[in-house]
């Protein structure tokens, strides 16, 4: 069986969603997708070390070899990328939690637990599939899950943030379509590989350049890149807020994927950076994401716009480390990645306890909760010490490595302005400290059961772990980073 | 006048509907050998009952189809066409390869590979639209 | 036991005692008798480690590799055994000092400060003993951390204001200089390891190396160098035993500490002097010495006109790293210890004065002497070694400060000390002319509503004045004054100890 | 003159051009929708006259094919069917919050939306 985990681990999640329909008892559903999202966690686990033992692992679909047939091709990456969401998965959906600030109509919630699924099933199609069709096709899935769950938050904002999510979430998913469309019809292929061995004799071709424009537009659309972020505040603020710790920590993760993808391997860095040197692009916009999206976070009345925002200054960190297009700029970059991940999935699953505690996620609902909630305050203020990047926790291990691959360049202004952006985050993480631990409580309320702020406290905590231990983290980024850069599998 | 006290409408479409349903089967089944195939015959089997819905309203709809088996038709499709593509795996092929269902024949075993297959995404689709036309239509009555 | 155990216990101690503050809050004297048992074991230990220091054993300990090749590592030595000392040391005048004023005040979240207390002190001695730059980046943020809600503590606006400043400033010059200059020194060597020496020596030249000194020199916020001072008035609204903490213990300390480390063992004194790179920061401290000593001048309330007392003399400190010289190393590392038996009795002094007649401003202060002599005799003592008289402690430090001055060539820096002490005889001696010689006026509402009022106030006999604070707040007091000229005469173990960095 | 020789790729364009900007200027989200539909229907077109080879004829091997005849390319359509499936199920998607939203709201303009969210919630 264990050659055809990198297919079982797309198909389970996605068979799983189905059966949610058939059980329909919310007990047994809820079990049942905790254990599927567990089983998707050590098979990932499972492929990673595969992966770092013996190098790329590929599998036809449907025993068509490639680049005829869809292929799944995992890499040190895509398999780093797995176990980043699957783990989150697996956090996230046997939470107390999941359920709150939803509007799901009685007996529904068997309908909720599949649109998870199939969002977990996209996501992981996307990281593990070669082929580039079949990456719109999960990029769909994922996003069509996506939007329904985003809807169903509690209050009729949820509707429209949705609904315009919908509309630039399928222009970015049909721009990518169209840049598919300009490479096929050049090459003549669709596996990624395959591309790779024939573009760099096309390059030159005024399509090849358009289809390249277009897949950037698009990735960078899902991505939420500044300025192409507007969707993104609005449907973290109105999604139930498990469903935002599910998505802020994976989706956005799985579009820098997507992106690092379509620069490094199919494209390759000569060309994006040396000939087109996309980095004067990029590097202006990751620049301005970082301090926009801090500055406009610290002006926020609501935790989960808040942490909209400062998720759009991490993306920002996140493509400054794709732009270093250097080992250790990218390892910061993915490093970052997974960081950010366990941060704003522990962030936004402590948000989760506070609504369903007090049944409001504006930040004076957590006014004086200090001592009322001891447990979520302090992931609340844990997670934002991270967010800040202080010594002890995963965010500094990340933007070290950032600052180090700013100075490596020799862009020595970038890795300044790195710092002095995580200085912005003092102050809108402040802003919480304060008002949890001065504020004049407005509710009285009790803390959470275990069942909620337990998970929200593996997130926490592997931030803290992971910010003293990091042979998996580092480790795991830098031989993704090396895979990008072709210089080891 | 409701549709269904129009005598017209009502015999045209008594006539109609079996006529759909037979040949939504027909396209179903002729997939292999000419155009056709799972979705398309899952949504003309849908507007067989979607026609009958329109007709005789939505109650009368719902006694013949009602929601809870749309709802499972749905997923039992979903878990047909994945389960197909398992027990390939588990009859030692790779995932959706059809020749390993059948070791004698592996030509044999791709005719019944996607036979099945195209069963289950005819049922999905036609449980899918169905599914779409109870949550539109019974908007606003409940 | 190994001193390597010795080390893992003088760190966990201090934070087994924060644990245990926390879990025992509900029985005040089972948490004080914590707070107690972890100071001595933690003095305890750090004694223990003091004889192979001065055996000279070479230790080191490694926990985790954080980045390839960077870990947070543990190392015995000379310099970081002072301020261990120090800061272990003075923790446990200022924890029955704590315990006193909290409980003479009836504070609220008497937990949480004890428990926040002992992770400052956990902090400040993980910076002690940090083998590289990133352990000691690590737990200076750490004591930036700890001591917030220990400055906040009263939680009203004026605490959250003064919370702000305090972190802004803080957090902005770490992250933005010191963490700017540890990932260059990282990015220019290959390693952060302290090592005699240094370990720019060669990587790094020019203008550059001014800068990075620039970059640690005003990243250490905590060293106060202006203008990057005002988080340490702003402290003040703290409790007492809080500025003792800030001022003496560690925070302060913490700073200078590591800008001395950073030229000791980062810059290396000899390639200082050959780049000339210090000269600047010479000037620098010299500016925030003598400007600071002014503004304290102009103070009059007691806590902020120590405080600025305090900001003139790390710039001491500072200055003595700067001039990179045998004589002023010695110097500023004797200063470390010098000044804090000092400022923390005036801190004490302040706060028992408080504690007693609820006043803070030197003006109201008249004729106090008579009322609290033990307080106000302990003040003295603390403003004389301050000043830099003999026989207190705080005459060697100046001593040989001058002396690297000399050394240096830079004579002008004598005449900077000289009139540094000058004008803080100019702000430290009015207070105690004050308490002692003039008399109380007779207006004040305090003094009359004290039982003294019901004697004839015209013949008050020695005892019959004294109104003192309570004896919790006086003993620690009385103690670090005494220690102030015990250290005058423990200057030869402190030369023998700082004559074992090696500097070259 | 050769530019207007691939007169399939203009109409392509001009397709998305229609689509999209019936997406940003108008304001009834159903119109939006069906924008967003002409945009996709657009890119089908470009796929579909992508896979067309002059003279080519199905990709269907009759009984005696020499080898010797063209067919068009089959892959587009292919993708295509599946693209033309995620289109409906996108566009069902939207239909179902618009719905939801004329519910919730009682109006399907967006500039009244806009308002009314603004307004508090």
């Amino acid at each position: 069986m264990s050659e055809h985990l990198s297919a079982l681990i797309v198909v389970l999640p996605l068979l799983a969603a189905p059966v949610c329909l058939l059980l329909k008892q919310p007990r047994m559903v809820r079990a049942w997708t905790s254990i599927v999202a567990w089983a998707c966690l050590v098979m990932a686990w499972t492929l990673l070390e595969r992966v770092h033992a013996e190098g790329v692992i590929t599998y036809s679909m449907g025993g068509w070899d490639p680049p005829l047939g869809i292929e799944y091709r995992l890499d040190a990456l895509n398999a780093y990328l797995l176990v980043i969401v699957t783990g989150i998965a697996s956090v996230v959906f046997p939470s107390g939690a999941i359920l709150t600030d939803t509007s799901l109509p009685e007996g529904k919630s068997h309908l909720y637990f599949a649109a998870l699924l199939l969002c977990l099933a996209g996501l992981l199609g996307i990281s593990s599939t070669g082929d580039l069709f079949n990456v719109f096709v999960f990029v769909e899935i994922t996003s069509l899950s996506s939007y329904t769950l985003i809807s169903l938050g509690k209050n009729r904002q949820a509707l429209t943030a949705a609904f315009s999510y919908l509309v630039m979430g399928t222009i970015g998913g049909t721009f990518l379509l169209v840049g598919i469309g300009f490479l096929y019809q050049v090459t003549g292929t669709l596996n990624m590989q395959d591309l790779a061995l024939r573009l760099p004799e096309l390059l030159g071709s005024r399509t090849i350049l358009a289809g390249f424009a277009f897949l950037m537009v698009g990735g960078s659309i899902k991505l939420a890149v500044f300025p192409l972020h507007q969707w993104l505040p609005n449907a973290y603020t109105h999604a139930p807020a498990a469903v935002s710790a599910f998505i802020a920590a994976t989706a956005t993760k799985v579009s820098y994927y997507l992106l690092a993808r379509i620069i490094f391997t199919i494209f390759g860095a000569a060309f994006v950076f040396d000939a087109l040197h996309l980095h004067w692009l990029l590097l202006p916009l990751a620049i301005a994401a970082m301090f926009a999206g801090s500055l406009a976070a610290v002006f926020q009345t609501d935790l989960k716009r808040l942490l909209a925002y400062s998720s759009i200054a991490q993306i920002g960190y996140m493509t400054l480390g794709l732009c270093m297009a250097s080992e250790t700029g990218l390892t910061g970059g993915i490093v970052h990645l997974f960081n950010h991940a366990l941060m704003k999935g522990g962030l936004f699953l402590a948000v989760a306890c506070v609504v369903m505690r007090t049944g409001s996620s504006s930040v004076s609902a957590i006014s004086g909760l200090g001592r009322k909630m001891p447990l979520t305050m302090a992931a609340i203020v844990v997670g934002g010490l991270s967010l800040i990047g202080v010594p002890g926790t995963a965010g500094f291990i990340s933007k070290w490595y950032l600052v180090v691959g700013a100075l490596e360049k020799g862009w020595y202004a970038v890795s300044v302005l790195i710092l002095l952006s995580s200085l912005i985050a003092v102050v809108y993480v402040w802003r919480l400290v304060e008002t949890i631990f001065f504020g004049d409580p407005e509710h009285e309320v009790c803390e959470v059961p275990w069942t909620s702020w337990l998970p929200t406290w593996i997130l926490i905590g592997a931030t803290l772990v992971f910010g003293f231990w990091t042979d998996v983290t580092v480790g795991g980024a830098s031989a993704a980073a090396r895979s990008l850069l072709g210089v080891a599998p | 006048m409701r549709m269904r006290e129009k005598v017209l409408l009502r015999v045209a479409s008594k006539a109609f509907i079996p006529l759909i349903l037979l040949f939504a089967l027909y396209v179903q089944f002729h997939g292999d050998f000419g155009p056709g195939g799972g979705f398309q015959a899952g949504v003309i089997f849908a507007a067989g009952f979607v026609l009958f819905g329109l007709i005789f309203g939505l109650e009368a709809l719902q006694q013949v189809v009602p929601w809870s088996v749309v709802e499972r038709a749905v997923a039992l499709g979903l878990l047909v066409y994945g389960g197909v593509g398992v027990s390939c795996i588990l009859r030692g092929g790779r995932f959706l390869d059809y020749g390993a269902l059948d070791h004698h024949s592996p030509m044999h075993g791709q005719h019944l590979g996607i036979l099945i297959i195209e069963l289950g995404v005819g049922l999905t689709v036609a449980a899918t639209l169905l599914a779409i036309f109870y949550a539109m239509a019974g908007r606003g009555r409940a | 036991m190994t001193p390597e155990s010795l080390l893992l216990w003088a760190l966990g101690l201090p934070l087994a005692g924060a644990l245990g503050v926390s879990l025992c809050g509900r029985w005040p004297n089972v948490r004080e008798a914590v707070t107690l048992t972890s100071t001595v074991g933690t003095f305890a230990c750090v004694l223990g480690i003091l004889q192979y220091v001065l055996a000279g054993q070479a230790v080191e300990l490694e926990l985790v590799e954080v980045f390839v090749g960077l870990p947070i590592a543990f190392q015995l030595e000379p310099l970081g055994m002072l301020y261990a000392l120090v800061a272990s040391g003075l923790w446990i005048p200022t924890a029955l000092y704590g315990i006193g004023y909290m409980r003479g005040h009836g504070e609220k979240n008497q937990t949480r400060f004890f428990a926040c207390f002992a992770l400052a002190i956990f902090a400040a001695l993980g910076i002690a003993f940090a083998g590289n730059l990133l352990t000691l980046f690590l737990f200076y943020e750490l004591l930036t951390f700890s001591t917030y809600p220990l400055v906040t503590h009263y939680g009203d606006d004026e605490a959250r204001k003064a919370g702000r400043v305090y972190l802004g400033n803080l957090l902005f010059t770490s992250v933005a200089f010191l963490l700017l200059a540890v990932v260059t020194t990282w990015w220019m060597t290959g390693t952060l390891d302290f090592r005699p020496g240094g370990i720019l020596a060669g990587k790094a030249e020019g203008p550059m190396v001014a800068i990075l000194l620039g970059l640690f020199a005003f990243g250490a916020g905590k060293a106060a160098l202006m203008p990057f001072h005002r988080w340490l008035p702003a402290a003040m609204v703290a409790p007492t035993p809080v500025s003792a903490l800030l001022h003496a213990v560690a925070i302060v300390k913490a700073g200078v500490f590591t800008v001395l480390k950073v030229v000791v063992y980062i810059f290396g004194i000899d390639f200082l002097t050959e780049q000339g790179a210090s000269v600047w920061l010479m000037y620098a401290a010299a500016f925030t010495l003598l400007s600071a000593s002014v503004i304290a001048l102009t103070k009059t309330n007691l806590k902020a006109r120590l405080a600025y007392s305090t900001i003139s003399q790390l710039a001491y400190i500072v200055l003595g790293a700067a001039l990179a010289t045998t004589a002023g190393v010695t110097g500023a590392a004797l200063h470390i210890p010098m000044h804090a038996m000092g400022k923390i009795t005036l801190f004490f002094c302040a706060g028992a004065i408080y504690v007693a007649t609820h006043k803070k401003d030197i003006r109201e202060m008249d004729g106090i002497g008579r009322r609290m002599p033990f307080t106000m005799g302990a003040f003295l003592i603390g403003s004389l070694s301050i000043i830099g008289l003999p026989p207190m402690g705080g005459a060697w430090s100046k001593w040989f400060l001058a002396l690297g001055a000399a050394e240096a060539h830079m004579s002008i820096f004598i005449g900077v000390l000289m009139l540094g002490s000058l004008l803080s005889i100019g702000y430290l001696m009015p207070i105690v002319a004050r308490a002692f010689f003039c008399r109380a006026p007779e207006t004040d509402p305090d003094a009359g509503s004290d039982e003294g009022s019901d004697r004839p106030p015209q013949e008050p006999g020695f005892w019959g004045a004294v109104n003192e604070a309570p004896a919790l707040c006086v003993i620690p007091l009385c103690a670090t004054a005494l220690g102030t000229v015990a250290l005058f005469f423990c200057v030869p173990f402190f030369k023998d100890l700082l004559d074992l960095i090696v500097l070259r | 003159m050769e530019a207007l020789g691939i007169w399939n790729y203009w109409g392509v364009v001009l397709l998305m051009m229609v689509g999209l900007y019936t997406v940003i200027a108008r304001d009834h989200l159903v119109k939006k929708l069906i924008g967003l539909g002409i945009f996709q229907v657009a890119v089908i077109l470009f796929y579909v006259s992508m896979g067309k080879v002059t003279g080519g004829t199905p990709p269907i091997i009759p009984e005696g094919a020499d080898g010797s005849e063209v067919y068009s390319n089959p892959l587009p359509h292919v993708l295509m069917l599946t693209a033309i499936v995620v289109g409906v199920a996108t566009l069902a998607v939207g239909l179902a919050l618009v719905v939801r939203i004329r519910e919730a709201y009682g109006t399907v303009e967006e500039d009244e939306l806009q308002r009314m969210n603004r307004s508090g919630s």
